[in-house]
């Protein structure tokens, strides 16, 4: 029996959203990652970066008031804040592979103690390809955090020693929110920073593919 | 007097020809050329390879120019969607071919295209399937893969207002690909909401020059 | 509150150090940031290396720079102007080096930096003495050039408006180097002719988003 | 004696001007080549390039209506027509070694039978070189017209076999328009299209370092 609840969505998305300081230029990847925009400070200026050409997203537009125009990187209607601004999706991705934006956030399929990411394609014979600008951001953002359920759906860890799915970027990882955990990448390996109330942390190793370090 | 207004989107297309390689813009739906790809269904040229971000939604503009069978390869960043069941069909049948390429490298690989550069190192993709059979360089310790040139015969693309030599603006987030496939293409042929008079672009705020654009369909008002 | 407004051209270039890489917009005087590169002489580090596409002009901003002794390198596109003396006789005497790039190489590899390419293959050059020592490559029947981004530790350039994001707009062609250069370095320091309230510029006529820029200074009114 | 009057660099200027068609996008280099621009057709939509940002240059400002922000790239002062734009340095060179230059229209030191040109750099001792666009321009624009005299102010030949000095691009002349003469440049050879009156092709090809042909 657990004797932990393991924390929402929206909570992960909070710690997340805590560790965000003003000024930063910020990617959120598609799912999950979406959610933090809504939980930023809103006395601080952060800038949220959209692949598709957008720099200061704001929140989302009243009902009636969406421009198939104004759209995020998941084609989601959004508005745009006072300040932002519009580009072509070369100056997007200077902004990204050029190493401009500060942090992204991505979803994942498995992350290695390494910080390798695979969260662009699942490899089975009926899958389709496509990566969107995961791979763009995996190598360009300065730091990357991953968002992402601890265990798959059948329970298998998510975080691995060795990715067993289709890699995104090399070693670029640096820091893991679950819904169990929040674990850093370093070179000493994975360093548990915090946990859900009531976890022990035998039963995060348990749950993890990878050696865990105790902070 | 140059004038790049054409009449129509018929003969905006009609020079189109089997095997051309096509660059189309838009990000989703926002900046797609929709009526440009109706006239080129209309048109029927086939064995196009398409470049787009992604392979189309639902059942309008570049998801019923594969339906029609058009198509032989599309070269995208995305081409899985929620609604891209056309392509997804086609391509489980094995009726198309498709490129997946990084959206990032997409973008880079038009730029390279449109100003004239041979090739590109981009850190992009280093280590992954879609890097597999490209070259790599290791530049200052970070791990590049060599990308070349994606070049149009022909870009259609979706803008806001234009005028009769061509220079164009966009509206909002529907600029994503427009600018970049407009330098890399042989024949850009750009639809507007609008066409306004020679000069009433302010030429600080032109987004394309029209030194990119051989023509322009108007979908609205001219003024 | 993000304010990247900064009071004086002497805070805003307070932190460059000597050895430092240093690109400095403009187009002979136009673009030049004049008043920043003032502030670089009182400022007095040694030993730099000035990016630009000339060499200074007269007695005035970039040629002044070098007068003061702060330049080791330059490197530049078109360093022999009618007014350039101060430069000639510093190059004559074997007091400055000196790497000519070609306009739209410099302008590529400023571009390569800013968008996190590891090198670029480009036409330009080739066959010449620009070119001499560097990889080569044929691709597609063309002979190409391999080019090196050119990263700034700064970039000091003049813009026309400025927001305290830092987002800028330019004034007619005083806009030229301006641009890439902020994308090219991890320091911008724009001055500007006037900052304005944030969301006075219109989003689609930001020409530099203020990612690129990390402090405004303003030599005229803020509204 | 001569017979003949070499051509004024206005006239060159004009016969340049005459091979200039509606809607194509001209570059002209500084020095003679800027001439060009006096000759233009009014009534015909020509686009003048200038590698600093500017596309659709106008003629010379009224005095007292110069601006130090609009110059071309001789650092002359313009104006901008109306359809004019402005842009960055990276753009301006997308459009020149894209290949989106329809023309440009070069001074030259010399110029080889095969099309090499040298108009950078005369690499004496004393000499500071600078090179500005012209190797861009060269290789870059669909078509490179030269505008020279025919010969050196101490007579001798500037259309030579090969050149004597370093080389701003390869191949990439198509033709000469001189003093003297106009000239293209072919796989057969240099093909004589244009004398100056009362000049014989004898007298031409004494001025010439390299194999003339007759048309």
């Amino acid at each position: 029996m657990n004797n932990y609840t393991p924390w929402s969505v929206d909570e992960i998305a909070k710690w997340v959203a805590q560790d965000i300081e003003e000024g930063m230029y910020v990617n959120l990847g598609i799912g999950q990652p979406t959610k933090v925009a809504g939980f930023l400070p809103e006395d601080k200026d952060i800038f949220l970066h959209s692949e598709n050409g957008v720099l200061g997203m704001g929140p989302e537009p009243a009902e009636g008031e969406e421009d198939g125009d104004l759209i995020n990187a998941g084609k989601q209607y959004i508005t745009l804040l006072e300040g932002g601004s519009y580009f072509h999706h070369g100056d997007s991705f200077t902004m990204i592979r050029g190493g401009h934006i500060d942090l992204c956030v991505l979803g994942a399929f498995e992350v290695a103690e390494n910080g390798d990411i695979a969260n662009w394609f699942l490899g089975r014979p009926k899958d389709i390809p496509a990566v969107g600008g995961a791979m763009d951001l995996a190598v360009g953002a300065k730091e990357v955090y991953v968002m992402m359920d601890h265990v798959s759906k059948n329970g298998a860890p998510k975080i691995v020693e060795t990715l067993n799915l289709p890699i995104t970027g090399e070693k670029c990882v640096d820091r893991i929110y679950t819904d169990l955990a929040v674990i850093d990448v370093t070179d000493q390996g994975l360093m548990v920073r915090k946990m859900v109330a009531g976890l022990t942390f035998d039963e995060l190793q348990a749950n993890t593919g990878a050696k865990l370090i105790q902070q | 007097m140059l004038n790049k207004v054409t009449e129509s989107t018929a003969e905006a297309v009609s020079n189109i020809h089997d095997g051309a390689t096509i660059l189309i813009g838009g990000f989703g739906l926002a900046g797609q050329p929709a009526e440009l790809i109706d006239a080129l269904i209309e048109h029927n040229a086939k064995d196009l390879t398409i470049v787009s971000n992604n392979a189309g939604n639902g059942d309008t503009g570049l998801a019923l120019l594969l339906k029609a069978g058009c198509v032989r390869k599309i070269i995208c960043s995305f081409p899985r969607q929620h609604d891209s069941y056309i392509f997804d069909d086609l391509y489980r049948a094995g009726k198309i071919e498709l490129e997946v390429v990084p959206q990032g490298s997409l973008a880079a690989r038009l730029e390279a295209a449109g100003s004239g550069l041979g090739a590109i190192y981009t850190p992009t993709a280093y280590g992954t399937l879609l890097a597999e059979g490209k070259e790599t360089r290791t530049i200052d310790g970070v791990n590049y893969v060599l990308e070349y040139p994606i070049k149009g015969d022909f870009a259609l693309i979706k803008a806001f207002k234009g005028d009769r030599w061509g220079n164009l603006t966009y509206r909002k987030a529907a600029r994503n690909f427009g600018p970049i496939m407009a330098t890399a293409s042989k024949h850009t042929i750009a639809q507007v909401s609008e066409v306004v008079a020679l000069g009433a672009l302010d030429p600080e705020h032109i987004i394309t020059p029209g030194i990119f654009v051989h023509e322009v369909v108007c979908m609205g008002a001219e003024t």
